[in-house]
This record gives structure tokens, C-alpha cells and sequence, in this order.
């Protein structure tokens, strides 16, 4: 790709960014992107996944102008990228979900524990079928199972056995087509071939919605990030506006996750 | 010759390719324990009109065969005919040797073994007296494991003529068999071919017509698909009934 | 008579041969380095994996959880997986497709033949990501109804998954090889009396045991190096089976370690370093896998007594016992019994194949047909690909596969000329034929991975239409010089001598009278080629795909969208977009059998037309 | 004959393949103008003689050649020599017809192109000249943009010959070209060969004693790789002066 390729190109060149990385923040950022652009003709944004250290990895070295996150920074990211700024653009509560036949009802974060580390196997210790747990989880370099990790397993080893996939899609249409199956999977990912499982928080119980999540019931969320390197600028600086915006923040609420304005 | 005398028997004998008229209207009786040569120019249906004897041909796609092959009296095209059986009593050999990609020993054994034969030292006896009848034993007995392409081209027709015994067939035909050999290995089958014709009947097409002359008791001369000329080979060869086979003969073909 | 020769003309002519055998000569050595490079390259990145784990602990640890509050990096359930779904797969394929393999070759007759081949062939045109989808949607739900599991996604799953994968590659090639076996051997069996079956089992088998024997390995590498569906399907628990019988369990491979959590990594962590270090063992398994095979051939070769010496080691023994196992005759039945058995159980093998593909295809069509439309065919993507169309994806798969053939098809066809008409042995030579060998078996994750370090890191081309060329090119090389070479090699030495007998030059006699009658059978391989790239999705995850754009890549450093990975992400990213997923499948599948198609169209009127 | 006569000549001649050793201080010379046979059984070396004369060996791997091959005085095998024009000097016709996959006027052109020649009309003339040379002009007039797969065995034999003919050898060199001819097209090839002796120096393989006989002026007889016996052909086949060569030519070999 030389540089003297430019008379190739139309006079009235678009503007055009990147953005790359996790797939869970990446449809708020391929729907804003379409909106933006749909206002904004002469811009383009190209968004990707990959996962959050691709995206953190790209930003950091210049292949991309925003990276995408599901997670914060890791300590050798932060050594390596110390340059790197972030934005959160929503928050993300993590709904556990159940094959639609399950008959179980809330659960306490205890409970889910065990099942995860693998102490409860079958549904019937906790109130629901006589059947054996199917334990769906995320592969090991996912932000959301990191989140998981921390906030439900309080760092403990999750079973050997469980399924792990590498997408909340992936975890979603699993649980959909197993009736034994518990997963986890952002808000987002939620319809009606799962069926969501309340936490029980000091004896009551807490569907994972947009409004608990606000309020602060919910107590599995987290906030997803976008990094720029420097203080964004430009296109960029434009677009990360325009998803804190109101309209953009309707899209974020319209595919499941919770506006952070 | 009467047809008591004739082990195989041809009768309105057509064969197509698809739409090529191969055999026309063959009328023949090959003697037993005596040696017949085909001869005839390149594509007159010499290797055609043999492998119609021991149904080789039904291997061939669009082939259509209309007639008879009586084999000791049975029609072999009939629908009740087991091809395997015929094809065991009616042995062929090819025109390049085609030794299975074996030892010595097993290539012998095989037919034997196809057909049941399962003890050892039978089959030794059968191996040894195929090879003693296809004047290869000797040449070979001290190395009966290697493989069978280790022996020269001549050797190795006569392991496949040994093989061909080695199933006992009444007749045996021979498609070319010296084609790819030396005058030496030649001449070696030749002998054989003298020496087998006590106990088999012989079949052999040949391009050569010295060979035909040396080797064979009846000569039949074929051409564009007929069986123009048939007859001793004395007669065929000094004094044919036909001009076409005289012209064939002499060399002044074409 | 006057003394003819022309010094300066003669000198002239001789440097442009040196010249041009020269080029030829680098080709050919690219695709060696090239292993190297890529081997060295990855064993580089894990190395500063042993500052942490030692290279013991790492292979022959038992638990894989680089995340846990103590991280573990122990892949022995890794490798334990791969082998076990490698194996399940093998099991599954290698009776089925070499049963096939006879039929076709031996019993079927012409027409059924002619349509039965190329439908198998297009099996392998199905791309991995498409098996995948349909081994997460069908397979696994029906194994888990089927024998009462909680999940169905399992080694059995993997395996059957990938028995179908291995399938087309060990029936063609095992087909290829009987049909080479001289009909000679064939005509002589039958001229003593021997049943077809006898023929077939005792003498056709045996001498095509070589070549049988390749396209196992093939087939089973294709195996060990497959990504894509293996994620979908194993349920990827790292974990050994308990027992280690326990088909239902799930299992998890080192390929699909490597697809799964390669995008998620951070850059630089020991997590980074451990996965490269999967990479080198996966590496070493695939080539150990393929150095094994070519020694097998040798030896196979050997005994079969064409060659001058016997070896100290002989298969020999092995070989009489596979034939007599392929002749297994209970005595009291007689020979017609056996023959009738044995050629149902033949039959049966091409049934079942045959009803696989068309249980997949059939699938795939009738749930993908309602998505397509003008729209869905022409515009760009929308809500996440929820609506619209898929009108980029299809251009960015055409841009990659078109950059990877202008990459590859130079370097192959030079390699491959070289290899065929300039040198006949000498270490060189085996070195580069081992490389060339080496890197058609290298998983295509491994290209991914290498694609990602070194030009989109190291390089720092970024995710870009060029990193995805090349990783896509590297990867369709070899194919391109194996079937430029074979074509080559299928044009007679007869026409070469006569060239040089005019007193043509070599090259003068290659590029006049020795390519052009190979023209068909490199264009097969490309096509062949052009359909294993189109259908990729490991090596452009990381290297060239884009989720969505709405406009066409205007230069080499822009990433492109790409057909398989748009259905790897509708499948198991987006939710409600399952129309689009099948729509997107059922396009991706058109494009590539249709190249598949084209290709065995082309074989087959070439093999009409040029007959020597 | 002297050694002024002689075009090409063999010096102390040895060859090896590997270990292998095939030909065996090989002394003789071809005389210009004259039809010269090589006979002897398989094997003896008459093949790998004949491609020694024109470097054809140098394609085979493992072969060491010592000794000399001197054409018109120079040695073919100094490391000077143009091995791409002694071919073009020297021409050959193989055992079995090797047509390129083309058209038959495109094989017979190919030769002179490949040399340089591109002008359409020159071509043309030295198309229909070599044709009519290896008398297949009349046969093929009319059809020249036919593939030469289209041709029977014996016409793509001639067309072969006129390939060679069309790049204007001094000699030309012939590896049993009629072994896989019938007897009709050996006899077309056969009077060729005798037409062509006025302008050509040719050096035929056979397996055939009477085809050498017919066709040659002198005959040299082989054996395991040494050249027993050379001289005119009359002498050759009625007076050998070997015993060796005696009973090879009558047959009572081996
Ligand atoms: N399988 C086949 N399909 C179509 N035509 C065939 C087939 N085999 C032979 N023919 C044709 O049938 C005719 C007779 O062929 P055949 O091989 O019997 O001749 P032949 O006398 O043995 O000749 P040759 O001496 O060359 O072996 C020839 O015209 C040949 O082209
Ligand atoms: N490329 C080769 N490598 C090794 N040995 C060879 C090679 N070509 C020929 N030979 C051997 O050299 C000897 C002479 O072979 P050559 O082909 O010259 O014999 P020939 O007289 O032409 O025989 P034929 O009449 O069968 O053609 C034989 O023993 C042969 O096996
Ligand atoms: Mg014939
Ligand atoms: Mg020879
Ligand atoms: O957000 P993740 O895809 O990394 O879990």
C-alpha cells in the first residue's frame, strides 16, 4: 500500500474509522455506527470482532482507532498500552438462563456457585426437575466469564465439565436446545427460547432487566468500554459522542443493555 | 474337422462395440489338444473373437454379443452359465506379461487358492508342478518369496503360464503372448507351447507369421471382422484358398 | 559441412535456461521455508511460555484453566481430545470411505458412477463452518435424544462431524488409487477363475494399499487440523473422558483451544505464549502424522516389488493380514454368498455417504431458500445483519480468494514445474517435497495463527484484505503444486523426449508442448483451491474479516467482510438473525460447490478430451 | 570403412547406469548416407547406444558415459559442445509415435519454430515438404489442423519422421519404430527409410532380423553390452565371422 496510490482515489475521500474488538459491546457499536453514518454520509466505520484483546490490542497498536472491551485493561496491557483511554458506553447485566421446560425457580448467587463449581448436579437440589445439570459456560479468555469469575465464583475453579462456548450466541442457542443446560449470556441475548433464572438477593427475587440493573438490584453487571489511544479526536471523538448521546444511548437500551447516562 | 473333434465351437458368431460391428458372422471349431494361431492385421478382431471364448469381454462396456460359444457342447452365453467356472477352464494368458504385484510362489498359489485349495504342502506340489510344466522351475526354485517382478519379461510370461496351470484348464488361450519379449524368451515359449499341447488345448494369437507357421496345427487368417480363411497351418500357410490370405501371407498387403 | 555452432546465441539461450530454472527453483523452495519460518515463528512466541510453566508441566498437565486464580496451563486433555475425535473420526471414515471407494471404482456402474463421484466430491466443497453450524443445530440434539445424554455436544458428535469431513479425501483418493491399479491384475485374476470379490479383495486392494493408505493419512489429517466445526460441536470441556470410552464425553481439542480463545487473549500474557505453544504441539502432531505417512507409502512402495532392495522393516506382514482381514471368508458359505454380502455391504457404505450429504444439503437448502432474495443478495447488511443483505460478504470472499490465487498460483505452478521437470531426486529436492508435504498439512488455524503474529502484529498490516490474502494463500499453495505436479507428471515423458530430440530447449519444451496439455489439470487445482478458500473461516478470523461494512474494501489495508465468517458470527453471536444464518449458509454453499462443480467439470472433459 | 566416411563416431565408448554397466568400450563408426541397423537381444544395449549418439541419456539420472562420441570430428560430449544443437543435428524417431498433443501441421512446424523461424508462408513450405518427404502429404493434405491423435499408428509414425525431417538433421536416429506398427504401416516405413538414405545418415534399433536385413547397408550386432560383430549387411546376416552373432541371426540362441 504505498503512498502513491492517492490519485486513485475519489475526490471526495470518506473519513474513515475502526473499530474492533469484543462481541459483546460490538452491536451497540455496529448499530450506532449505522446510525451515525446514516447522518453523517461522508464517514465510514468499519467495526469488527475478534474479542476485547484483539480490540485492545489493535488500538494500542494503531490498527484500529477504537477498541472494544468487555473488560478492564490487564496489567500487562496497561504496561504495554499505558496511553490508552477509556469510555464506558453501557453497562451490562449477566442474566442466567435455563431451557424454557425448566421448572426452577430463583436462585441465590450460593446456589449458582455450586452448580458452576460443580457441587450440584442435579436440578432437583434446588428446586427444580429430577434432571442432571448441563453446565454452560464461556471459553477462558472471555470478559464475560472473567466478570463471572470474580462476581459469582468468587475466583473459585469452575467444573471441568462444562460446555464452554465462545459467544453468548453460541452459549444462548446451547441452553435453547438442551433442557438440562444453565447458562450465562449478557442481557442482550435474552428471548423466548431461554428462560431467565431471578437472583434471590436477601430472600427476594431479582429478574436481570434494564431496570434492575439501573436501580441496582441486579447484582451481576459490569460496564463495557471503549479504549482510544490519547484523547479521541475527529471521526472518533464525534462517534464516541454520539453513543453517550441520547439516541445513542436508545440503542443501547434497544438491544438489551443498560444506558450508563 | 468335424465338430466332434472341437473342444469350442463358434457359431453366427457377431460381436458390436456400441456401434461398431466387431465379428461378423464367425463360424469356427477349435480342436482339442491341438494349437490354433489367429492371425490377421492390426484391428481385424483377433484378441476380440478370443476373449469371446472365455467371456473376457463381458468386462467391456457396450458390448453386444449375438450367436453362440459352445464349450464341450454348452452354449457359455447361456443365462444358467457360471462365468467363474468357465473362466477356470478356459485359462488365458496376456499379450504383456501381468505377474500380480507378488512373490513367485504367491502368484502360483492363487488360483489354487481362489478355488479352495488351503493346504500347504498341496499347494507346494501344485506351485512346483506348474512351474516344472512352464519350464520356469528351475530358474526360480531357490527364490520362490521374491517378488514377481524381479524376474525378467520372458520369465515372467511363463510364471503367468505357470499360473494359468496351476488351475488346471482344458483350454488356454494366448493373446500375443511373445509380442513384448526378445527372440530368446520367445523362442523359450514357443517350446513351451509345443510341449503343452499333449495335455491342453492351445489358442494363440500372433502378429507374427513365422510364429504362426512354427507353433500351430490350424491357422485361421481374420480380417476386417471375418474369419476369412481357416484350415491346417500347412495348407493355410502353401497354399491358401483365398487370395486376400496369400496376399496377407506374402507381404504384399494394403 | 561448416562448423554450426553458435557460441553467442548458445550462451544466451543457456543463461535465460539457468535464469528461468532458477526462479523455478525458488518457488519451489518458498513453500519449505515457508514451514520453517511459520514453525519458527510460533516456537518463538511460546518460548517466553517456559519462563512460567516448564515445557514437562505443560505438556503433561491435566488441567487447561490459564484463568482460573491459578492459572494452569496443562494441555495433556487437549492433546488427549484431539487424538480421541481424530480417532472416532477415522473409525468412522475409514470403513465407510474406502467401502465407498471400492464401489465406485469396481461395482458401480458407469452412470451411477458418474453422478455418484462428484456428488461425494462435493462434500468436500461444504465449508467447515457450514458442518459445524449443522453439527450444533441437528447433529448434537439428535445424539442427545438418541442415547438420553444431558448434551449431545461431544466426542461422538466431533467425531462423526468430522468422519463425514474426511470422507471425500479418502474416497477420492482411494478411488483414485484402484482406478490406477492396471486392469491387467484385474483381467488376470478373473482369467483364472476368481469371483469379482476375490479379484477385488485379494489382488485390487492389496496393490492399491499405497495409495489407500495415503488417503487415510490425508483424510486423517484433514481430521486433526479442523477448527471451525469442532468448536461447534465438542462442547470444548477440557477434560478427558471418564472413562476414557465415554463417547458421550465432552472433549476439547487443540485446534479448537486455539479458534476459541486466540481473539480474546491478551497480546503478550502467558495465556498469549501458552496458546502459541498448543500451536507448536498441534504443529508437531500434524507434521509427525504426515512424516508417518509418507514413510508408510515408502515402505508399502517398497514391498510391493518393484523396488531393487527389501528393507530391514517390511510391511509385509501388516499387508497379508489386511488383505486376508478384507478376505474374510467364513468356509461354509460359498463364493457367490460372499460376493452378494460383500457387495451389499459395499453398496450400503455409498448409500450412507450419499444420504449424509444429501441430509445436509437438503437441510441447508430448504432453511436457507426462504432468506434469499434480491435484497438479501445485493445490499449490505443491516441491524446486525438481522436484515438487509449480504452483498459485502460476498465480494470480500471473492477479493480474498482472488488475491490468494494471484499469490499462490505463480509460486505453485513454478514450484510444481520445478519439482516435475527439473530435478528427479537429491536431498534439496526431499527437502522441499517434505516441506511442501509438511505445509498441505498444517491446520488451517496454524495459518490463521502464524497470519495474526506475523502480518497483522509483527508486520502490523492490521486486520486487512492483504493479511487475509496471504494467510489464505499460503494455505491453497501446496494444493496448487500438487495438482500442477500430477498434471504435469500425467503428460507423457514420450512427448518430452520428442521436444528435446528437435532440439528444443527445455524450457522451450515445457512452456510449448508440456503445459499447455496441463492447462485442465491446474485449472482443476485451482479451482480446488479457490474452493478451499472461499469456504476458510480460521485463517481470516483474525487476520481479514470484518463483522459488517456497508461499502466495498477501496484498498489492500482494509478489512473485508467474508461469507464464512458472517455465518460463524450470525450463528453464534447475533441473536434472531437464524434466517439469515441459513440464507448466509445456503450462499456460501452455491459459491463453493459451484466451484467445486466447475472443477469436476472441467476434470472431466479434459480426461474426454486428452487422451495420450 | 574408414573413419573419413563415418559421421559420427564411438571411441572407447562406456556407460554406466549406476553400477550398471551397459555398453562396453564401444568402438565404431556410422557411415554418412548409409542406413546402419543395431540388432541383439533385450537388454544388450542397442537403445542406450543409439540415445549416447545424441545426448538423449543425459536426461536419465545416475548414468556416467566415458569414452567419446565424435560428430563430423567433434566431441559431442566436451563441455563446450551445445547439446540443444547437437540434438537439432541430430534428429530421432522412438519406439512408439510420440505426436505432440496438437495439430498436425503444428507438430511438424514446431521444430522450425522452436529454432526461430516464424514467417507463415516459410513454414508452410517446409510443413508440406516434410510431409511429402515422409510420404504423409497425400494422406493428410487436407486435414492438417486434424489433432494427430486422430492419425493411426503407422501415420503417426510418419508424421513423427517428418517432425524430424523438418528441422533439417544430419541424422537421424530410429528406436524400433515399427514395433508397434502392423505389418501394413512397417512396410510404408520401411520404404521411407530407403528413400531417405540419399540425404540422411540413419542408425535404426530392431528387433527385427529381416526388417534389418531389408533396410540397412551395414549391421552391428549386440550382446550384454559390448558390440560383437559390425560390418556390411550382406556379410553380417551370410558370413558373421562370430559364432555369437551366427546363432543369434539363425535363432538358435540362449
Ligand atoms: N473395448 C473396445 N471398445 C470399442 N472398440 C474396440 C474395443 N476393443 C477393440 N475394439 C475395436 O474392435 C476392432 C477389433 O479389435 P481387436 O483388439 O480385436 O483387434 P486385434 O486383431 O486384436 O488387433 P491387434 O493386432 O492390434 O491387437 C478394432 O477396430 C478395435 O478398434
Ligand atoms: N534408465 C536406466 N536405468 C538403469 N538401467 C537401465 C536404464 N535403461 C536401460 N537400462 C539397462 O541397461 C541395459 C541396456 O538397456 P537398453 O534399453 O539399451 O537395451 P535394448 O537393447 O534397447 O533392449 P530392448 O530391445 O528391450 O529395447 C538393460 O540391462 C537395461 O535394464
Ligand atoms: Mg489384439
Ligand atoms: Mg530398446
Ligand atoms: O465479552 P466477551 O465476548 O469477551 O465475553
Amino acid at each position: 500500500m504505498g503512498n502513491g496510490d492517492k490519485p486513485a482515489q475519489p475526490p471526495e475521500t470518506r473519513e474513515s474509522i475502526s473499530v474492533a474488538g469484543s462481541t459483546t459491546v460490538l452491536p451497540i457499536a455496529q448499530l450506532t455506527a449505522d446510525l451515525f453514518m446514516d447522518t453523517n454520509p461522508k464517514t465510514e466505520i468499519q467495526v469488527s470482532g475478534g474479542g476485547s484483546s484483539v480490540g485492545i490490542q489493535a488500538v494500542g497498536g494503531g490498527t484500529a482507532d477504537i477498541g472494544m472491551a468487555s473488560r478492564d485493561l490487564k496489567d500487562p496491557e496497561k504496561t504495554k498500552f499505558p496511553d490508552l483511554v477509556s469510555h464506558v458506553v453501557a453497562r451490562d447485566g449477566i442474566a442466567l438462563i435455563v431451557h424454557p421446560s425448566n421448572t426452577v425457580g430463583p436462585l441465590t448467587i450460593a446456589e449458582v456457585k455450586a452448580i458452576y463449581k460443580g457441587e450440584t448436579v442435579n436440578w432437583n437440589k434446588v428446586g427444580g426437575p429430577d434432571e442432571t445439570i448441563v453446565v454452560v459456560g464461556r471459553d477462558s479468555a472471555s470478559g464475560t466469564r472473567e466478570f463471572f469469575h470474580d462476581a459469582v465464583m468468587e475466583k473459585e475453579d469452575f467444573v471441568a465439565t462444562q460446555l464452554e462456548k465462545n459467544s453468548n450466541g453460541a452459549v444462548q442457542q446451547t441452553v435453547a436446545q438442551t433442557p438440562g443446560a444453565i447458562g450465562y449470556v449478557g442481557l442482550g441475548y435474552l428471548d423466548r427460547s431461554v428462560k431467565t433464572v431471578p437472583i434471590e438477593v436477601n430472600g427476594t427475587p431479582v429478574e436481570p432487566s434494564v431496570a434492575t440493573v439501573t436501580g441496582g438490584e441486579y447484582p451481576i453487571a459490569r460496564s463495557l468500554n471503549m479504549f482510544t489511544d490519547g484523547e479521541p479526536t475527529g471521526v472518533a471523538q464525534e462517534y464516541l459522542e454520539f453513543i453517550l448521546s441520547p439516541d445513542g444511548q436508545r440503542i443501547v437500551e434497544e438491544e438489551g443493555f443498560v444506558p450508563v447516562q | 474337422m468335424t465338430e466332434n473333434d472341437a473342444i469350442i465351437t463358434a457359431r453366427h458368431l457377431d460381436l458390436y462395440y456400441g456401434e461398431h460391428h466387431a465379428l461378423k458372422g464367425i463360424e469356427v471349431g477349435f480342436a482339442r489338444h491341438r494349437v490354433t494361431a489367429l492371425i490377421g492385421p492390426s484391428g481385424c478382431g483377433k484378441s476380440t473373437l478370443l476373449r469371446c471364448l472365455n467371456r473376457m469381454n463381458d468386462l467391456v462396456e457396450h458390448v453386444r454379443i449375438e450367436g453362440e460359444v459352445l464349450f464341450d457342447g454348452t452354449d457359455i452365453y447361456a443365462p444358467e452359465v457360471d462365468v467363474v467356472e468357465i473362466r477356470k477352464r478356459i485359462g488365458m494368458v496376456f499379450q504383456r506379461p501381468n505377474p500380480f504385484p507378488r512373490s513367485i510362489y504367491e502368484n502360483v498359489a492363487y488360483g489354487p487358492r481362489v478355488h479352495g485349495m488351503r493346504d500347504r504342502s498341496t499347494l507346494d506340489a501344485v506351485v512346483e508342478k506348474s512351474l516344472r510344466d512352464a519350464a520356469l522351475w528351475d530358474e526360480v526354485k531357490d527364490r520362490l518369496d521374491a517378488p514377481a517382478f524381479s524376474l525378467s519379461g520372458g520369465q515372467q510370461q511363463r510364471l503367468c503360464i505357470a499360473r494359468t496351470l496351476a488351475v488346471e484348464p482344458e483350454v488356454i488361450l494366448m493373446d500375443e503372448p511373445c509380442s513384448a519379449l526378445d527372440p530368446i524368451a520367445t523362442a523359450k515359449i514357443e517350446g513351451l507351447i509345443e510341449a503343452l499341447k499333449t495335455r491342453y488345448t492351445v489358442i494363440i494369437v500372433t502378429h507374427n507369421m513365422q510364429q504362426a507357421a512354427r507353433v500351430s496345427d490350424f491357422t485361421g487368417f481374420m480380417y476386417l471382422g471375418e474369419l476369412v480363411e481357416f484350415g491346417e497351418t500347412p495348407q493355410v500357410f502353401e497354399a491358401p484358398r483365398e487370395e486376400l490370405t496369400e496376399r496377407y501371407i506374402t507381404g504384399r498387403f494394403g | 559441412m561448416t562448423e554450426t555452432h553458435q557460441p553467442r546465441r548458445a550462451g544466451l539461450r543457456n543463461l535465460k535456461e539457468q535464469g528461468v530454472r532458477a526462479i523455478w527453483f525458488l518457488a519451489a523452495s518458498f513453500a519449505t521455508l515457508t514451514v520453517f519460518f511459520i514453525l519458527l515463528f510460533l516456537l518463538n512466541n511460546a518460548l517466553p511460555l517456559f519462563a512460567t510453566v516448564s515445557p514437562i508441566e505443560f505438556l503433561t498437565g491435566g488441567t487447561w484453566n490459564p484463568t482460573g486464580a491459578v492459572p494452569s496451563y496443562g494441555i495433556w486433555p487437549l492433546i488427549v481430545g484431539t487424538l480421541l475425535v481424530t480417532l472416532g473420526a477415522m473409525v468412522i471414515a475409514v470403513p465407510l470411505g474406502i467401502g465407498s471407494a471400492v464401489c465406485l471404482a469396481e461395482l458401480a456402474p458407469p452412470r451411477v458412477k458418474a453422478v455418484a463421484k462428484p456428488a461425494i466430491e462435493l462434500l468436500a466443497g461444504i465449508p467447515s463452518v457450514v458442518y459445524g453450524f449443522f453439527g450444533l443445530i441437528v447433529l448434537t440434539d439428535w445424539l442427545r435424544i438418541a442415547f438420553d445424554v444431558p448434551s449431545g455436544e461431544s466426542w461422538l458428535a466431533g467425531s462423526i462431524l468430522l468422519g463425514v469431513m474426511a470422507l471425500p479425501t479418502i474416497i477420492s483418493v482411494s478411488e483414485d488409487a484402484l482406478r490406477s491399479v492396471p486392469s491387467s491384475y484385474r483381467e488376470g485374476s478373473l482369467a483364472l477363475g476368481a469371483t469379482r470379490w476375490e479379484t477385488i479383495s485379494r489382488v485390487l486392494v492389496p496393490a492399491a494399499l499405497s495409495g489407500i493408505t495415503a488417503a487415510v493419512i490425508l483424510g486423517m489429517g484433514r481430521a486433526i487440523g479442523e477448527t471451525m466445526a469442532v468448536i461447534m460441536v465438542t462442547g470444548n470441556a477440557a477434560i478427558i473422558p471418564d472413562p476414557i470410552t465415554n463417547l458421550l464425553s465432552p472433549i476439547r481439542t487443540l485446534t479448537g483451544t486455539l479458534g476459541i480463545e486466540m481473539g480474546e487473549v491478551a497480546v503478550g500474557s502467558t495465556h498469549y505464549h501458552a496458546l502459541f505453544g498448543v500451536a507448536v504441539v498441534l504443529l508437531f502432531i500434524t507434521l509427525a502424522v504426515n512424516l508417518a505417512a509418507l514413510w508408510i507409502m515408502k515402505t508399502i512402495r517398497a514391498g510391493e516389488g518393484t523396488a531393487k532392495k527389501r528393507r530391514g522393516l517390511s510391511l509385509r506382514p501388516v499387508r497379508e493380514k489386511i488383505s486376508r482381514a478384507v478376505a474374510l471368508v467364513p468356509r461354509p458359505l460359498s463364493r457367490t454368498t460372499v460376493q452378494h454380502l460383500a457387495f451389499a455391504l459395499l453398496w450400503a457404505a455409498v448409500g450412507v455417504v450419499i444420504a449424509v450429504l444429501a441430509v445436509i444439503l437438503g437441510y441447508i437448502i430448504v432453511n436457507g431458500l426462504p432468506a434469499i432474495s434480491w435484497e438479501f443478495l445485493t445490499q449490505p447488511p443491516r441491524d446486525l445483519g438481522r436484515a438487509g443483505g449480504i452483498f459485502p460478504a460476498i465480494v470480500g470472499t471473492l477479493y480474498l480468494v482472488g488475491g490468494a490465487i494471484l499469490i499462490a498460483l505463480p509460486i505453485g505452478i513454478g514450484a510444481a514445474v520445478y519439482l516435475s521437470e527439473y530435478t528427479r531426486g537429491g536431498r534439496v529436492t526431499a527437502a522441499i517435497r517434505t516441506g511442501i508435504d509438511l505445509l498441505n498439512g498444517t491446520p488451517s488455524i496454524v495459518f490463521g495463527l502464524f497470519g495474526f503474529a506475523f502480518l497483522v502484529i509483527f508486520l502490523n498490516f492490521g486486520v486487512s484484505l492483504i493479511a487475509g490474502m496471504i494467510t489464505l494463500g499460503l494455505m491453497i499453495l501446496p494444493t496448487i503444486i500438487r495438482t500442477t505436479e500430477e498434471a504435469l507428471r500425467n503428460v507423457p515423458a514420450s512427448v518430452r523426449e520428442g521436444s528435446l530430440a528437435l532440439g528444443a530447449t527445455r524450457w522451450q519444451t515445457i512452456s510449448r508442448v508440456v503445459l499447455p496439455p496441463a492447462v485442465p489439470g491446474i485449472l482443476t487445482g485451482t479451482i480446488l483451491s479457490i474452493g478451499r478458500a472461499a469456504g476458510e473461516t480460521a485463517p481470516i478470523l483474525f487476520t481479514a474479516a470484518v463483522f459488517s461494512t456497508r461499502f466495498l474494501p477501496d484498498s489492500l489495508s482494509d478489512p473485508v467482510m467474508a461469507l464464512p465468517y458472517h455465518l460463524y458470527i450470525l450463528a453464534t453471536t447475533v441473536p434472531g438473525a437464524e434466517t439469515q444464518q441459513y440464507g448466509t449458509a445456503l450462499v456460501l454453499l452455491v459459491l463453493v460447490v459451484g466451484i467445486y462443480a466447475a472443477a469436476i467439470a472441467l476434470r472431466h472433459r479434459s480426461e474426454k478430451k486428452i487422451q495420450w
